[in-house]
This record gives C-alpha cells, structure tokens and sequence, in this order.
C-alpha cells in the first residue's frame, strides 16, 4: 500500500538529497574557472578566427591535463561575432552577466577587440587582447593587454625592419613609393611607413590607397611602375596581396625592394595559391621554420595544432596566428598562478610587471600593454618551387632578415632580379 | 457660345518615328457631351493621355477654362477639374473601394470646392449610391468583379468633382442592361454641369449619349460635327467599314 | 628609363605629362576589365532590361560557378571555362526552375516588384551560407596554364589570365547577341519586353519566353563565374561586391540592349583604369558609381537606351 | 485613437520601460534591448518609403551610417552633445534622402533601388578616404564617464534614448500612414498613374515620404558610435542593416506601422538568440530562409495574415 511504503521513500530521498548536496560542495570548490570570449567563426575573418580557437583550445587541454589551473578545470564559454563589431557588446556583456564568466579575453582583430573597451573599463577587468592594432592609444586602459609583437608603437613596429632591410641596400635608396587597400590595418601600417621615411629623408614618389575589392590591381602596379620608385611597401589583406603580387609578376614590376605588410603570405592558403611569384618578396612574418630552435617549445604546439587543422580545413601551417593565441592563454595562466587568484588589478599590476616565457619567447609588456618591444620579422622568400604547402614547413624558403637577433640570410635585391 | 471649356489646338505627338497624333484641334464647351471615336490605334487613347498630362505632346496647345495647361503635371490638371477614368481599371487595390473614392476627394476635389474632411465619407458614399455600388463600399477593390472595377473606375473619376471627365471605355464587357445604367449616370452628370468625352466602341451608347463626335482615323481628326452627319460621313463610313 | 618614354599631353591640361605607354596600359587594361564586366552584366541585361525581372542574386550564381568551376578543376585537373561552357546546360536548366517558382510566386500574382526582390534576396543568402557551410570562408582560386603568363607588345601587356576570359566574353555576348536578334527564340525575347499582346498573337506563350530567356541568363553568370575565379581569389560573400555593378552597367548602357551593356562595362573598365591609373585607386568605385547616379539624374534611359 | 492620444501613450511608454529598465542589473538586457530597438527605428523608418509608398531603398545602411558619421564628425568637431548629433543626423540623413529622392524619384521604382545601391557606394568612398572621421581606420568614440539622470552606465542612457526614438519613428510612421499623406502614398503604391489622376501630387509626396524615411533611418545611427565606442566605414555600412530592414517589414507586415515593429522584435530577437546559441552562418541562412519563405507563403507578412483570418472569421 502507498500510505506504507511512504516512509522508506522519503527516507531514501533523503539520502539521495543528502549525497547530492555534498556532490554540489564538492563540486563548487572545483568548479570550474570559466573563460569567455566572442570569436570570429563566419564572417570575413573567420578562417583566422577558427585557427585561434583551435590554439586555445589546445591550451586548454593542456592545461586540464596538467590539472588544471588552481586545481580548477578551465571551460570555455565563447560565441561567434560573425566578424561584425555590432554584435560584440552584446556577446561580452552576456558573458559576464548571465553566463558569469570569471574571465574574458578577446576576438580576433581591433575590429572586435575595440567595442569592448568601453565595457572592461567599465567593471575594471584585465582584458588579454589578440591582434588588435593600438586599440588602447585612445582610450588609454591600463589593464589592457595585446599579444602581437609588434611593439609599443605598433604603427612603427610594423614597418621598422622593412626600413631597415631597405636603408641597409648599396647605395642607400632615395626613393619610396607606398601603397595600401582602405581599410584598418594598412592605413596604420601606411601611417607608420610615413613616419619612417619622414625619418629617413626619403622621398616619397607615390602614396595612394585602394578600394579593397577591386578586380585587376596592373593599373596600380603601372601607376608605380610609372615613378620609378627604389623601394615599394605595400600595406594589403589577403585578396589584394594576391593580386598585387600577381600583378607584379604580370606588370614586370621594377623595384628593388617590393613587400613589407602584406597580410596574407603568412598563411599557407596564399603561400600555395602564389608559389613561386612570392619569390623575391620582402614581408613581415611571425615565426620561420628556419628560427626552429629560438622557439624550442614551438614545435609541440605546431604538431597539435597542424593536426588538429588538417582536420577542421583551416590554415594547415599555423605560423602566424595561433602560436600567439596559445601564448596570450599562457600569460594569463601564469598570471593568475602567481596572484593565487582572479582579483583583476593584481593581475594587471602581475602582467605589466613580469616577464612570461611561453611559446612564441620571452613576453614584457609595455604601459600601454603593447609588447615592450617589437619582434616582427622582416622576410624574403626564395626558391618556391610548384604549388605545394609541404615545402613551407622546411627550412630554406623563408629567409629571416631582421631582427638581427633572428637573421638566417641577407636581402638579395633588386627585387625583379629575384622574381621566379 | 459659351466659352471653350477645353480647347487643344495643333495637338502632335510621336513615339520615335511613328507620329500618332497629327495637328488635331479638339474643343469641348462647358457642359457638353462629346463622342470620340476611331478605329483601333486611332490616337484616341493618346489624345486622351496628352489632355490628362500622361502624354507630353510635343507640339500645339491645350488650355483649360482658357488657361494654358500644357506644362501641368496631370496631378494639376485633375485638380483643376479635368478627370479621367481608365480604359483598364486601375484600382487602389490595397483600399477599400470607399477609400479608393476619398484619394480623389481629398488630394482633387478639396482643392476647388469647399468640402469638409468630416464629409468625405458621406460624400463618397453618395457618389457610390450613384453608380450603384454602395453595398460593396467595404469590400476590397482588389476582389471587385470587371464589372464593378468599370464602375469604381468611374465613380473614382468623379470624385474628383472635375468639370470635364474623360471616359474612356467605361462600356467595354458591361451587358445591355448595364450599359443603360452607366449612360444614364453620365448623363447625369449633364444635370451637374459637368462635361463628358465618352470614348467608346458601343456605337449605339455613343450616338444616344453625344450632342456631338469626334472621329479619329490614324492620328488625325477626320470629322468633328453632331451625330447624324458624322455618321453619314463618307470619309468615316470608309474609315470604319473599309473601302 | 623615364627619359625616353615618348610623353602625350593631354589639350586641356598642357602642363600634364602622361607617358603614353600608360596610357595604352590603362586604355587595354580597362577594355580587359570591361570584357569581365560585360560577361557578369550580360545576363542582367536579359533578366533585367528584356525580362523585368530584378534578380539582385544573379551574383550569388556567379560565384556558384566560381565554385563548380573550382571543384572540377579541384579534382580533375579541366580548364575552369571549359568546365563553365560544358556545364552551362546545367545552369540553363537552374534558371528556368526559379523563374517557374518566381512567376508562380510572384508574377503571376502581380506582386513582382517587391516580394520578387525580396524572394531574390533571400535566394543570394542562401545560395552564400549554402556556400560557405560547404567550402568555409577562405578564397579559393585556381591556376591555369596561362594563369601566370603575360604576353608583350612594346610596352603594352596582355596578361593572359584576363586576356582569355576576355576573348570568350566576347564571344558570349555576340553569341548572345546573334541568339536575340537572328533567331525566332530572340525575337519573341524582344516582344516580351516591348508587346506581350503581339507576342500572343504570334502564338507564343510569353512566360514559355520568359522561362528560357532566365535560363539563358543564369547560363552566362555560371560562365562569368568561371572568369572571375580565374581573374581573382573567390570566397562566397564576394557576389554582393558584383550587384551593384552588373545593374550599373545594365543601365548606363541602357536597358535591354546587348550592346549597350557592352558599351557601359567598357566605359566602367575604363573609367576604373583610369582612375586607378592617374588619380587615385581609391576613387574608382566612386567614380564608376558617381556615373551611374549622373546617368539616372540625367539620361535614365542609358547610353544606347531605346 | 488620435494621433496626440498614440503620442502620449508611445511616449509614455517608452519613457515607463525606460525607468523600469533601470531596475535590471544585468546589462546584456540593455545590449540586447538596444539592437532590437536599433532595427526597430530601421524598420519602421525604410516602410514609410518602402511599405506605404513601394519605393525599395537598398542603401539603409548608407543612411543609417550617415547619421553615425554626422556623430563622429561633431565628436571630433566639438564633442558636441548626443541631443545636438542625434538632431543633426537626422537632418543630414533627410537631406540625403531628398537629393536622391529628387535625382531618381521620377523614374521606375526599380531605379530608385539601384540608385540608393549607387548612393551607398559613393558615400562609403567618400567616408573612407575623409580623414577627419578616421578615414579607413576608423574612428574611436569615448562614452562619457560621467552619465546623466543617475543611469549606471552609459549603455543605460542610449538604450533609453534609443526608445524614445524609437517611439518617435513609430508615432511618426503611425501618423503618416493616418493621414492624407498615408492616402496619397498607399495611392501611389497601388497605381502611381491612377493616384497621379486622382489629384496625387505624386513626386512630391514620394520625395517627402523619402526625405521622412532616410531622416529616421539617419536618427538609427546617430547613437551607434556610442554604443560601438569604435567606427569604422565597413562595419556602418554593414549589408546586414539593408537587409534586415528589407526583411523585418516583410516578415511583419508592410500595410501598417505594427508590421515593422513586430517584425523587428522578432526577427531582432531571433537574431540575438541564435547568436549566443548556435552560433554560426545559421543567422544569415534563417534570415534568407524567413525572407523566401514569407514571401512565397505569407506575401503580406505576419500582420497580413492575421487580417486575413480576422477578414474570414467576419464573414
């Protein structure tokens, strides 16, 4: 009869509710250490988007498999901003106040990196940043932090070891021309590259800008061709870095040194699709299977990561981005490690203070939270030979001509003369 | 005689090489009921478009109550009392057909006659009692019958309160009975002191409606006179019946 | 080297020195780009100017050829326009599907005008997402035989890679040209733009006409897709770049003429060239579009416009 | 209810939520709240042209970024106050649409769209290569540290004002669809030719009704620095603000001021949870799929649809 067998019931139930309070206690002090982000997983930058999740992600795991940090499990808690800097706010502003996330870090890019501010300012959190492009020079926060080495003058960085590379030619060029799509990063790099040759009293032959889609880039390289310039730097994303290149080749483009912020080259998508017509080419890269042994924890990463990519159809080489997205989580790690704790202006005060050692070096930031120094290398590539991705991950094709630290070679120019 | 109510002199219009109207010289005094007739492709309708300002005629004149409308945008010309209905009804049809009625009444005839805002209902109503479609006042003029649109096509033209209206081929489809009804709402009209060019193919309507015909054979005005010595018109017997 | 470049000074700026190996670069480099052009336009013009029908997705099936071209290149190694020109039967038969739905749905009801455009809208993201969820968001581009090779004349350069879509642009729009004007099929197109009433006495079906006539059109965008993967990197959002465009020149060359829309991608090309060439790159869209609009303002019915 | 009696309870209202609001502490609801509300101003404001008049505008975005750079142009100026960008916005944004109402007006509705297409074009360059408003780069917008009325945070204060303004559109959309001006455009709408018979000052009504819609789509824009901190010309002329304020009085219903709004709350909403859900190209496709599939089987929308139902139920 039910009336019966009432007790024994609730007696169980009891005990299941007893078990499972003390599976909660248990639970919250090992609950886990949430870290929130938006992430560019459609949209225009979504092939670098997915590439810096997989190399956090892969942080993660690490991390879980060594414990954890402060004996808590790390969960990540991230939605796609579709690259569209509208949907931002709303993304960090769920994170922290519904899905109370004990950290956030950035999306890829100023372009997402930037709506945010107003909110980390806000509730005054340390906010880790990837790839943003001197977001902090207007708004001034002093627990922000970036992770691309390109310096605590980021517009300067960029162009620095081009400069150098070029003033270092026999005889000294005079003139420069400068070109770039209308669009964020290469009118930075524009702005830095101006301040360089205003510095180095070259003359400028040529300074225009370009609209980002446009179809046949030869009128432009003709334009330049037509002022006889001794240095080209172009500033450009990937669509129009492969169609500046090619229309050099096709053009016959004269020049004796042709490069420096192309985005594109980095990845292995452009490095095929170009193959040899990126011989010659002077640019900045982030990393070079020739520095193998500078970066000694490097290789690890890459074989998870390529891995891992070959898989999920993204950037198969993973030079540029993702070893920076794996290093910006270890900042944080050993931050929040040596703090004992989540209490946001210790770690700030830690950060700015510190050296970290993770996969991409020795890490020091500067008092706007840039990289105390710069680290972007400048490259030449030679001897591509075919269409191949694998030839990439050899050393040999991707010269490191600065910094002087990190040089494997010396420029070979003019640059036509090492075209094909 | 009274003053022309509308008068178009040296009237031509052409479409690239074709000329469809040639120097045409058409009055209508003020009051009166005039037939226009013409074989298919004749330049009725596009006589009718160039005094609605549809159609820009190129050459000659067209004056309203002695005044020169030639370079009046068609709202004007409605707005001075010139309206037309369509060959092809052209319903609001979004609207109701009262709310078809109360466009003209509110953007035409307000702008010449005094006529409260409060009274537009009451007005338009009275004007579908006219032509016979006060119970389907509510309906949507999108589901109307052919028969009905004809009769909201016209009843739209008269909200207008115009003192000339351009019907053209109000009759096409209609039945016996039908026709009778709409001859005698135009007639009416007469009553009002409105003006009425009937363009029509019902030759039987057109010869009991007009004092007088205008007939049109290739873009010219071939005769221009009342009923019974146009019709016993050689050069419109042959333009109609062939040679 | 700039001493000997032969200088051509143009008679209402004397003080202006314009080599004029650049000028012939920008005059060839704008009639290559407007044969690219007139191949995404072309079908526009028959949709568009012949037909009516305002289908703003026409890019989204350009890039659909880029893709198909793509893969067969991808996997089997065949020249993209060769796969294009073997596979446009398929695209034919693709465009007369959705006209059927697109009467059915919209036309026949009277309710092209907004809704039409709405239901094409919505056809452009479908067609994009469809795209991306299959091949993801990076560019893809092929290479061809003669992707990397250019030809010289003096110093003028033919750069293969759009000298040949060039040439069979070319011969798609005289093609399309001769289909409309020498045949019955054509003839009964131009009726349905100009007299849908002769045509029924003439004893054809108008949306019959209509149904092949959007076929057609669509047959020469998985064409123009071809062209455009050979040109440049593709990835599936890059069609939006191209609606503005193909319309542009439709009507600056004036509605529902073949050759008009011709005419309108070369002056496009051209004034895009130009600019690039002698003012500055970043003004081309402007200046293309800034045509458009005076061309609206001032002779809406286009260049060659009936 | 009258005109002034729909004011005052829209105000009102606005004003209400605006105060109660303020009891919420979480902020994604203001976040949230104020894109729905941003595609709210949008919608209703492109149905004024688009739904009572017929005119496709493609180039939303142009007009919704004019407003945002008429605020980054007077930050930059004078750190001019919001009330002061929000008016001048609206006014530079109306005067756009009445140049390019008055260019093209005249012509097929169809070269309208195109033209609007063009203008979006031409505007951009224009925004890009003008350094004063950051040019490419971008321009960087800092929101007060100091808020008024005692809000919290900032974001508080423009999800407030954006819902007087969108009270405003509403108000300003009801009114007109009410009155003999709605008459004239519906007039225009169902037969331009016909209503310009009827005494319907046709170019001039459109031009208006044209010049009402860009001005609101313009006021949209003028908070969004704010709300963005970070400005630049791809993300103002963003596709996804054409489209949605295409697609949102579509799915609504385009007869009446409530289609846009129920529109825009739902497709706004929808949008809002598949992003912090699924999570992937999914938004685009379901905006895609919603647009082809109202159209092919609710042509009139969601309001459309319940007409119709009443419509037989009466019968």
């Amino acid at each position: 009869m039910p009336g019966r067998s009432f007790p024994p019931v609730l007696g169980r139930a009891l005990g299941a509710l007893a078990i499972a309070f003390g599976l909660t206690c248990a639970a919250l002090a090992q609950q886990p250490l949430k870290i929130g982000f938006g992430m560019s997983l459609t949209g225009p930058l979504a092939g670098n988007g997915k590439a810096a999740l997989i190399a956090m992600e892969i942080w993660r795991d690490d991390v879980n498999a060594k414990g954890g940090i402060l004996g808590r499990n790390v969960e990540f808690v991230y939605y796609d901003d579709q690259t569209s800097p509208a949907t931002v706010p709303g993304i960090y502003t769920k994170l922290l106040d519904v899905d109370k996330v004990d950290l956030v870090v950035s999306g890829y890019g100023t372009n997402v990196i930037a709506p945010a501010m107003p909110i980390m300012m806000q509730r005054n959190l340390t906010f880790m940043t990837l790839f943003g492009l001197n977001v902090n020079s207007k708004f001034k926060y002093d627990r922000y932090f970036q992770i691309m080495p390109a310096g605590p003058d980021p517009a300067i960085g960029w162009s620095q070891g081009f400069f150098e590379v070029a003033m270092s030619l026999n005889p000294k060029p005079r003139t420069v021309a400068i070109v770039g799509a209308d669009a964020e990063y290469p009118a930075m790099a524009l702005e830095g590259a101006r301040a360089h040759i205003k510095r180095l009293g070259l003359k400028v032959v040529y300074d225009k800008t370009y609209p980002p889609n446009t179809v046949d880039y030869s009128p432009i390289v003709r334009a330049i061709q037509a002022t006889n310039p001794e240095i080209v730097f172009v500033a450009s994303y990937p669509p129009d870095s492969a169609g500046i290149v090619r229309a050099a080749n096709e053009v016959g483009l004269k020049t004796r040194i042709f490069g420096g912020g192309l985005v594109g080259p980095q990845f292995a998508a452009l490095k095929t699709q170009l193959g040899p017509l990126l011989n010659g080419v002077v640019n900045y890269e982030f990393y070079a299977p020739d520095l193998g042994k500078k970066f000694p924890f490097l290789d690890q990463f890459l074989a998870k990561y390529q891995a891992r990519a070959a898989k999920e159809g993204v950037d198969p080489l993973g030079f540029y981005l993702p070893p920076y997205a794996y290093a910006m989580m270890q900042v944080l790690e050993q931050a929040i490690k040596a703090t004992g704790g989540l209490d946001q202006a210790k770690l700030a005060e830690h950060i700015h203070e510190s050296e970290f050692d993770t996969f991409v070096g020795k890490v020091r930031f500067a008092a706007n939270g840039e990289w105390a120094s710069s680290r972007v290398m400048m490259t030449q590539y030679s001897g591509i030979s075919g269409n191949d991705v694998e030839q990439f991950k050899k050393p040999g094709h991707i010269t490191v001509l600065y910094p002087s630290e990190y040089k494997t070679g010396s420029v070979k120019a003019p640059y036509h003369e090492n075209r094909k | 005689m009274a003053e022309a109510l509308l008068e178009v002199r040296g009237v031509t219009k052409r479409f690239g090489g074709f000329t469809a109207l040639e120097k045409v010289d058409f009055l209508v005094r003020p009051g009166e009921r005039v037939g226009l007739i013409g074989p298919n492709g004749s330049g009725k309708s596009t006589l009718v478009n160039c005094i609605a300002g549809t159609l820009r005629n190129e050459e000659g004149s067209i004056r309203f109550e002695g005044r020169d409308i030639g370079g009046h945008p068609a709202h004007r010309r409605t707005r001075l009392g010139l309206a037309r209905s369509f060959q092809i009804p052209k319903p609001f049809g979004s609207m109701t057909v009262l709310d078809n009625l109360c466009v003209p009444l509110l953007y035409a005839a307000r702008t010449h006659e005094e006529l409260a805002r409060s009274r537009i209902v009451e007005e338009a109503t009275h004007i579908l009692e006219q032509v016979g479609l006060a119970d389907r006042a509510r309906a949507m003029s999108g589901g109307l019958t052919q028969v009905d649109m004809r009769k909201l096509e016209l009843a739209r033209a008269m909200a207008a309160k115009p003192k000339l209206l351009i019907s053209d081929e109000a009759m096409a489809g209609l039945s016996a009975s039908e026709v009778d009804d709409v001859l005698a709402l135009l007639s009416g009209l007469k009553e009002q002191g409105v003006a009425v060019i009937m363009i029509e193919h019902v030759m039987r309507a057109v010869m009991k409606f007009s004092e007088r015909i205008a007939v049109l054979v290739a873009g010219r005005k071939i005769a221009d006179g009342d009923p019974q010595s146009v019709v016993g018109n050689a050069e419109v017997v042959r333009a109609y019946l062939g040679e | 080297m700039s001493g000997r470049l032969t200088v051509f000074r143009p008679r209402l700026f004397p003080r202006m020195e314009i080599p004029t190996a650049l000028l012939a670069n920008a005059i060839i480099a704008g009639l290559l780009l407007g044969g690219f052009y007139a191949a995404v336009s072309v079908g526009v013009s028959i949709s568009f100017g012949m037909l009516d029908v305002v289908n703003i997705a026409h890019p989204a099936f350009i890039i659909l050829g880029s893709y198909i071209a793509y893969i067969v290149n991808d996997r089997l190694g065949f020249d993209p326009i060769v796969v294009s020109l073997a596979l446009s039967p398929l695209f034919f038969l693709l465009g007369t599907a959705i006209y059927r739905v697109y009467y059915l749905c919209f036309e026949r009801r009277g309710q092209e005008s907004l809704r039409g455009l709405a239901f094409f809208f919505g056809i452009l993201f479908i067609t994009e997402v469809a795209l991306v969820l299959v091949f993801g968001v990076d560019y893809r581009m092929v290479s061809t035989r003669y992707s990397d090779v250019t030809w010289r004349a003096g110093e003028v350069d033919f750069p293969m890679r759009l000298v040949v879509p060039f040439l069979v642009s070319m011969a798609m729009v005289v093609g399309v040209q001769l289909l409309l004007t020498r045949t019955f099929f054509g003839r009964a197109v131009l009726a349905v733009a100009q007299d849908q009433l002769a045509l029924r006495l003439m004893g054809v079906n108008p949306v019959r006409v209509k149904e092949l006539a959007f076929g057609l059109s669509i047959a020469t965008a998985g064409v123009a897709g071809a062209f455009l993967i050979v040109i440049q990197p593709v990835q599936p959002a890059i069609g939006r770049e191209f609606i503005g465009l193909a319309f542009a020149v439709c009507v600056l060359g004036g509605m529902g003429s073949i050759w008009g829309t011709l005419l309108g991608a070369f002056v496009l090309g051209i004034a895009e060239s130009f600019t690039s060439t002698f003012f500055g790159p970043s003004w081309a869209p402007a200046v293309s579009f800034g045509l458009l609009l005076a061309t609206l303002a001032f002779k809406p019915s286009g260049l060659l416009g009936r | 209810m009258s005109n002034k009696a729909f004011a005052a309870v829209a105000f009102v209202v606005a004003l209400a939520l605006a105060v109660a609001s303020q009891l919420i502490t979480n902020e994604y609801f203001f976040t949230a709240g104020y894109t729905v509300l941003l595609f709210v101003i949008l919608a209703t404001a492109w149905n004024i042209l688009g739904g009572y008049t017929g005119y496709v505008n493609f180039g939303s975005a142009a007009f919704f970024a004019i407003g945002a750079y008429t605020t980054v142009a007077l930050y930059n100026a004078f750190k001019a106050p919001l009330a002061v960008m929000i008016v001048s916005g609206t006014l530079v944004a109306g005067l756009a649409g009445l140049g390019l109402g008055y260019l093209t007006l005249r012509l097929r509705g169809v070269f309208f769209a195109i033209a609007s297409l063009a203008l979006a074009v031409v505007l951009y360059v224009f925004v890009v290569n003008w350094d004063f408003v950051g040019g490419a780069r971008g321009a960087y917008i800092l929101q007060p540290r100091e808020v008024p009325f005692g809000m919290p945070r900032y974001i508080h204060l423009i999800y407030s004002v954006q819902l007087l303004m969108a009270a405003l559109a509403l108000v300003v959309a009801r009114a007109t669809e009410r009155s003999t001006l709605g008459r004239g455009l519906a007039a225009i709408r169902d037969d331009e030719l016909a209503a310009e018979c009827s005494g319907v000052p046709t170019l001039r009504l459109k031009i208006f009704s044209a010049m009402m819609s860009c001005a609101l789509m313009g006021m949209a824009g003028t908070t969004f620095p704010y709300y963005l901190s970070y400005v630049e010309p791809s993300s103002a002329f963003s596709l996804s603000y054409a489209v949605n304020s295409i697609a949102m009085p579509l799915i609504g219903g385009m007869m009446s001021w409530i289609g846009p709004l129920i529109g825009a709350v739902l497709l706004g909403t929808v949008q809002q949870l598949v992003q912090v859900t699924v999570s992937s190209a999914w938004n685009l496709l379901i905006v895609g799929a919603l647009l082809v599939l109202f159209v092919t089987l609710a042509p009139n929308g969601i309001m459309g649809w319940v007409e119709a139902r009443r419509r037989r139920k009466e019968h």
